[in-house]
């Protein structure tokens, strides 16, 4: 049976085709004003790269259910049921790999950690409060204001020697902070890697608070940036694991998996 | 003092933009406003420089020097250094006697100022909790909407039913704006929502000081006729508009400090 | 949000629940059924949102049960109205004839000001009927209060408080009787409002533990605020006075225990909205003989559902426990779980009742067990002493009421709370018990909106597969 | 001064080492959380008493699991540091329900199971009276027991009695301190005071009485203070950055009055060393110069204000909490109202504990002390008034960039 998981994210809407547990195609659109265009255009995209991947016809009246998850799931009116980022993480994580223990969400706004039961469903899960500066949100920010490319942040990060203690809670207060440091002759390095440092801990906040045990499955945008995730795994002593296919995509593939557990009826909270 | 007059320079070195003032005979001569350089002593030279060259004049030929802005301590040719909330209220003051309270809402930070007959603070205050109702939350939320800043008072004008932005810190104010965006809400509306949003952050922060007639709005953010006229609204004032662009009022307060200080080591020097 | 925001006239919140709206919403609950039938006729405008006309009457609406409540249920709604008006009129007879007006604080009842025959009112009373003029008045006296400098961290039901003092929305004290629990707002703005009203005020202090030291110390806090209304009001005590109102308020008490013994039952006969109401009321109005009868048209409809082994819900999918307080600004979250979901919620923090038996006999036994019945109002009991006072409750819930969720209403403003919720979570963790954390203000619908809450719980019950 | 220089490092680190050195000569240590805590029962059972600080800590990851983003960053801290095993040293630690942040600490400290074993509640009244005093005295003679009980000794009435004494001696050479303070000469900085009461709350008092005596023999005829610098009142809860009032000096004050945790509270009233050694204590800790969480004491401390602006001659009010902290939220209301009354100039701060941003700080203070310089020039000292309507040659307006947004 096909099925289709779609995960409503703040920036990008991602949709996933599913066979049985066989992702077949995938799309990654960024959104903008006219949701039902994108997501339309999503929907075709992803179907396309099923058809092109599996070999055989697919159409859309192939998919027999559609989930949808994330910040913005209510807006996909056609999706037969919303279910909760946590579930579909570790829907996701758990058919990739089932060893994995812990999922950690690490998006735009939120870090979402979730601990896997022994059937693969969330057992625990922790999210950072509002207000928070912990996020990929910060990191992008701050990197702008120090005008360095997104995907060398590791890079830099990787060079410092010591970082710098990032200590105000405010993001945007963040920033002004490092931006007196600079003028205070901080290296960029060492402010990124502060930042880093700081996603980090609240991280590990997190995880202690939902007691995680290894290993630790990383998702969402932070899991490309390598610097985070070594040193997670550094501070912590946890194996990460990032899953094979692309980090980004995982909710909306558990959000695929997880309407087929409800269709097939096997599936219990 | 030989013959020619005195010229007096104010340097307001912020998180974003250094601006710079010359000032001779009570006339401002010469302003300039540029990017911030990656130390505040390069940003203070080289805005410092442009002024100067402007003029044709050379580092000689300046009396006195006052800094401010958050780089105000690392400028070893500045003779004194007043704090930012000081010299906007003096710069707008000094361009119309008759001002009385200062909105300032700069880039990291928002201030309401309230001046003296003299131009000097008699009350203040300064947003301590967060940023949110800033300049930058300002640009960051224009961003998430992919329109340029500056068109996003035009926009604000046009809208007759703002949406209700109800969360207080800038970046989750992002997740709602993203919200109402995809949720197909009018632009114009939305537009609208931030800058109430704004207004409404600066509007509960100057309740807290007694505000005084009239009043003048200063910083980027006083570009912003969609804020103003929700800040109006909010505050049910009018503003004065200011004779000379908003953002350099903290510079030419400083410029105007620098006057000051010169005169009264002249007096003092001559009583001796 | 277009439009500049309206201004309060003084006394208008107080004004609008004794005009002429309120004596044909009296006059209409003398004919329940009609009420129903009225109120489920208009659903379709003022259930789903608020909007820019619905908003001055929705709240309302809700509360009387949307067209969906028993007739006891309405009866019993009809008492509360009556308790609450009647303390009104009594403020504003006793501010025209220049009398005391006494203020007492939220958790402290106002038994002993029976004893004096004063006036008692209660001026963080608008937190929870601030709403019935409309959403928008509650965050507009938070506001007030705000820019005057209360700070922002408080807890949203005390800056109500200075809030409507400011706005003069609430008569000025003669006296204050004040206390230092729950919460260190509550010892804050006691010494604010103090200073604002220039009253004179005495502060009850409540001890940390419940042992018999601290009965004791708790029992000769009450004497001396008896000692401190004599000279203040040149008064005495009227004992016989308080008996009466003491024995009332033991039956009040056996009423709603029994009440919360038969929410045991499954399916739940008793919806705990009424009983936070209760609470809500006997804080406002203990005094008025309406809160008995109240109390009494809600054993009778619980009695009646209990003994024909019915539920609130004709079929009850989900018991809840509800810890945290409930949220005045969507009283209707239990009617609207109850409805859409077959939640029910069978105890709450607020509405569970565990206090003692007063015995009337002497004075002294009268003022020993009113001060140990003060100190197990809900509320103060939880929060004043260690965490063991908030869990141990939480479990005993648990373990008696059997719910198979929780739902945690973290209130912004409850700082000990937040400190103390990683206990809550082991323990929960422990015993396998979902639960859903919710962040928000109970007063104050900017932080956390009604939305939200609704959006957060659909997540929760469809993670879950309730729904 | 070199010998304050020495403290100053001592009172920034954890005290660790001089501890350790302690414990290992058998001397108990006991943490303690609150200026309501009566010291002496702790000595006279011929124990340490520590108290708990938040220094030399730079993050909140762990205490954050057990503490949210709504509680104080002192609390969260500390807590950060128990789990760091930063407390090791302990014996025994009194937790006190000073505010709901702290009273908190007593359960998650037994929840997380933190060393020490002996965790004792000491519980303060919220209010001052005949009958509050009744009851904190009977728990003092409580946690006589408890600690008596726990670690199998006797403290006896003489014993407490000269604590006492040391006590009061200590109590009455940090009020010469003060009364130096309020001189025309300043000849200690205040924050140079607070890291003598860092270092003296973290020693054997004996210790410290030496301490304070050398400190008030070596400041003899010192001048801290510059040409126009202002007068300032400091006032707020737990103020232990040192850096902070560094920089508040730094712009241009001398700080030389206060009502701080770990400031005048600790100077004011002597015990009665005539009387029940409980019921002396009980009184002095009930009665001295008290803390927001007091609730029938706020006009004492709106009336100090005015006796201490007379007394140190007092230029600027600044008031100061962490976030979050409710009972010091509610006193600088009242105190803003009051000085506003008697057009005091008052400054208010909010801040989290090793926050950073110094940046925004020192503006508002600058700013600040600009204004009340201003109250305070004359007419005549004023430079000549500002241009009249302004003339502006706006064609003088450069800009070498176009304006970045």
């Amino acid at each position: 049976m096909i099925t289709a998981g779609i995960d409503v994210g703040t920036r990008f809407l991602k949709i996933a085709i599913v066979e049985d547990s066989r992702l077949l195609g995938a799309s990654c659109l960024e959104m903008n004003r006219q949701f039902k265009k994108v997501f339309n255009a999503g929907l075709d995209m992803a179907v396309d790269d099923a058809e092109r991947q599996s070999g055989h016809r697919i159409k859309k009246r192939h998919i027999k259910k559609m989930m949808a998850t994330g910040y913005g799931a209510h807006l996909v009116k056609k999706a037969n049921r919303i279910v909760k980022e946590s579930v579909c993480s570790a829907l996701g994580a758990h058919a990739l790999n089932p060893n994995i223990k812990t999922v950690i969400n690490a998006g735009g706004f939120f870090i979402r950690v979730v601990t896997l039961g022994d059937n693969g469903l969330p057992k625990e899960e922790a999210i950072n409060e509002k207000c928070a500066a912990g996020s990929g949100k910060f990191l992008e920010m701050i990197a702008g204001a120090i005008d360095m490319p997104f995907n060398q942040i590791s890079f830099h990060a990787g060079r410092s020697e010591s970082p710098f203690t990032l200590t105000n809670s405010c993001a945007v207060f963040a920033e002004s902070d490092v931006i007196s440091q600079l003028n205070a002759g901080c290296l960029p390095e060492d402010i990124i890697a502060g930042v880093i440092q700081s996603i980090v801990n609240k991280t590990i906040t997190l995880l202690n608070s939902a007691n995680a045990v290894s290993p630790v499955c990383v998702t969402g945008g932070l899991a490309e940036v390598s610097f985070y995730t070594s040193l997670l795994s550094e501070m912590t002593g946890h194996e990460i694991v990032i899953p094979d296919i692309h980090p980004q995509l995982l909710p909306a593939y558990g959000a695929a998996l997880a309407a087929r557990i409800k269709q097939n009826g096997t599936g219990s909270s | 003092m030989d013959g020619h007059e005195l010229i007096f320079a104010g340097l307001d070195i912020g998180s974003l933009t250094a601006k710079a003032v010359l000032l001779e005979n009570d006339i401002m001569i010469a302003s300039a406003i540029i990017r911030v350089r990656p130390s505040a002593l390069d940003s203070a030279k080289d805005v410092m420089n442009a002024v100067i060259m402007e003029k044709g004049l050379s580092e000689q030929d300046i009396a006195c020097c006052c800094a401010t802005g958050y780089g105000r301590l690392d400028i070893p040719f500045a003779d004194l250094n007043m704090s930012e909330i000081s010299c906007h209220g003096m710069g707008a003051f000094f361009t119309d006697n008759g001002i009385r309270t200062i909105i300032d809402i700069g880039g990291q930070d928002c201030k309401v100022i309230v001046v003296n007959e003299k131009g000097l603070i008699k009350d203040f205050i300064m947003n301590d909790k967060c940023a949110a109702g800033t300049g930058r939350s300002l640009e960051m939320l224009a961003k998430t909407l992919d329109v340029p800043l500056s068109s996003l008072g035009p926009l604000t004008l046009k809208s007759w039913r703002p949406i209700d932005i109800t969360n207080k810190c800038s970046i989750f104010m992002e997740l709602e704006v993203l919200d109402a965006l995809y949720s197909g809400k009018k632009l114009t509306h939305i537009a609208a929502g931030l800058s109430d949003a704004v207004a409404k952050r600066v509007a509960s922060l100057s309740a807290s000081v007694q505000m005084e007639n009239p009043v003048c709005v200063t910083g980027g953010v006083s570009k912003n006729k969609g804020v103003l006229k929700f800040l109006e609204k909010r505050m049910q004032r009018t503003f004065v508009v200011l004779p000379v662009d908003p953002q350099i009022a903290g510079a030419l307060g400083a410029a105007v400090f620098a006057m000051r200080s010169f005169e009264k080591k002249e007096k003092e020097a001559f009583r001796k | 949000m277009n439009k500049t925001k309206k201004t309060l006239k003084p006394f208008e919140l107080l004004n609008y629940h004794m005009d002429l709206k309120i004596d044909i919403l009296q006059f209409l609950f003398k004919f329940p059924r009609f009420l129903n039938g009225f109120l489920f006729f208009l659903r379709p405008i003022y259930l789903k949102k608020e909007t820019a006309w619905n908003k001055r009457f929705r709240w309302l609406f809700l509360v009387l049960g949307a067209g969906k409540a028993d007739t006891l249920e309405l009866k019993a709604m009809s008492h509360a109205l009556y308790a609450v008006t009647d303390n009104f009129f009594e403020v504003k007879a006793a501010k025209k004839n220049r009398e005391k007006i006494v203020w007492v604080e939220w958790i402290l009842n106002p038994e002993i000001c029976e004893a004096f025959d004063l006036v008692s009112f209660n001026p963080e009373v608008l937190n929870v009927f601030a709403n019935s003029k409309g959403m928008e008045y509650p965050p507009m006296i938070i506001e007030a209060a705000e820019n005057q400098g209360t700070p922002i961290e408080n807890c949203s039901a005390q800056k109500l408080a200075v809030g409507s003092l400011i706005l003069e929305q609430i008569p000025k004290p003669s006296l204050i009787l004040g206390g230092s629990h729950p919460c260190d707002t509550s010892i804050s703005i006691y010494q604010t409002l103090e200073y604002l009203t220039g009253a004179p005020s005495y502060i009850m202090d409540f001890p940390y533990w419940k042992d018999e030291d601290s009965y004791r110390y708790y029992e000769k806090n009450t004497w001396e605020l008896l000692s401190f209304l004599k000279k203040e009001t040149g008064k005495d005590v009227d004992w016989d006075k308080l008996k009466t109102l003491l024995d009332r308020v033991n039956q009040i008490n056996n009423y709603l225990r029994e009440i919360c013994e038969m929410s045991r039952a499954k399916p739940c006969p008793s919806s705990n909205s009424l009983l936070a109401l209760a609470w809500a009321i006997r804080e406002v109005n203990l005094r008025s003989p309406h809160m008995l009868s109240m109390v009494k048209a809600m054993h009778q409809l619980v009695r009646k559902r209990y003994e024909k082994g019915e539920g609130v819900v004709k079929k009850e999918k989900l018991r809840i426990l509800l810890w945290f307080p409930p949220i005045p600004f969507f009283f209707y979250y239990f009617k609207w779980m109850e409805e859409n979901f077959g939640a029910v919620i069978v105890a709450d923090f607020i509405g569970y009742v565990s206090t003692v038996h007063i015995d009337t006999s002497s004075k002294e036994t009268m003022i020993r067990d009113l001060a140990i019945s003060q100190m197990h109002l809900a509320m103060g009991r939880q929060c004043h002493g260690p965490m063991e006072f908030i869990t141990d409750e939480m479990l005993k819930l648990i373990d008696e009421y059997e719910p198979d969720c929780m739902i945690f209403s973290g209130h912004n403003g409850c700082k000990h709370g937040w400190a103390g919720l990683k206990i809550i979570q082991d323990i929960c963790r422990g015993k396998d018990l979902p639960v859903l954390y919710l962040n928000l203000d109970i007063m104050d619908k900017r932080h956390t909106s009604e939305e939200e809450i609704k959006k957060q719980t659909i997540t929760f019950f469809k993670s879950h597969g309730w729904a | 001064m070199d010998f304050l220089d020495t403290i100053k490092e001592k009172a920034s680190s954890d005290g660790n080492a001089d501890l350790n050195a302690f414990s290992q000569r058998g001397k108990k240590i006991i943490g303690y959380f609150c200026s309501y805590f009566p010291e002496e029962i702790i000595h006279a059972a011929g124990m340490i008493p520590y108290r708990m600080r938040a220094t030399g800590k730079s993050d909140t990851t762990k205490g954050d699991i057990f503490f949210s983003s709504l509680n104080c960053t002192f609390v969260r801290r500390c807590f950060d540091k128990a789990l760091n095993q930063h407390f090791d040293f302990l014996d025994g630690i009194i937790f006190l329900n000073g505010c709901d942040h702290t009273r908190r600490l007593y359960d998650n400290w037994r929840h997380a199971d933190i060393k020490p074993d002996f965790r004792y509640m000491f519980v303060a009244p919220h209010k001052i009276g005949r009958l509050a005093e009744e009851r904190f005295s009977e728990e003092m003679v409580n946690l006589k027991t408890a600690v008596e009980n726990a670690f199998d000794l006797v403290i006896t009435d003489d014993a407490l009695r000269r604590s006492i004494h040391l006590y009061n001696k200590k109590r009455q050479l940090i009020a010469a301190l003060y009364r130096e303070r309020l001189k025309e000469s300043v000849p200690i900085k205040g924050s140079e005071l607070l890291s003598i009461m860092l270092t003296i709350t973290m020693m054997p008092v004996e210790d410290a009485i030496s301490l304070l005596e050398t400190v008030i023999e070596k400041i003899d005829g010192r001048k801290t203070h510059k040409e126009g610098d202002l007068r300032v009142f400091m006032g707020g809860g737990c103020v232990e950055e040192i850096a902070h009032l560094e920089l508040i000096e730094s712009v241009g004050a001398s700080i030389v009055a206060d009502n701080l945790c770990l400031g005048y509270r600790h100077a004011d009233m002597l015990c009665d060393e005539s009387m029940d050694p409980f019921l002396s204590l009980a009184r002095r800790y009930l009665n001295h110069f008290s803390c927001p969480r007091m609730m029938n004491d706020f006009r004492r401390r709106l009336d100090f204000l005015h006796t201490v602006k007379k007394e140190a001659a007092i230029d600027a009010f600044i008031f100061e909490k962490l976030k979050f902290c409710d009972l010091w939220g509610g006193e600088m209301y009242l105190c803003r109202q009051e000085s506003r009354k008697h057009n005091y100039p008052i400054l208010l701060l909010e801040r989290e504990l090793y926050g950073g941003s110094t940046g925004q700080i020192r503006t508002r203070i600058q700013a600040f002390f600009e204004q009340v310089r201003n109250q305070s020039y004359t007419p005549s000292e004023l430079v000549v008034s500002a241009g009249n309507n302004y003339k502006a040659v706006m064609g003088g307006i450069t800009r070498e960039e176009k304006d970045h947004s």
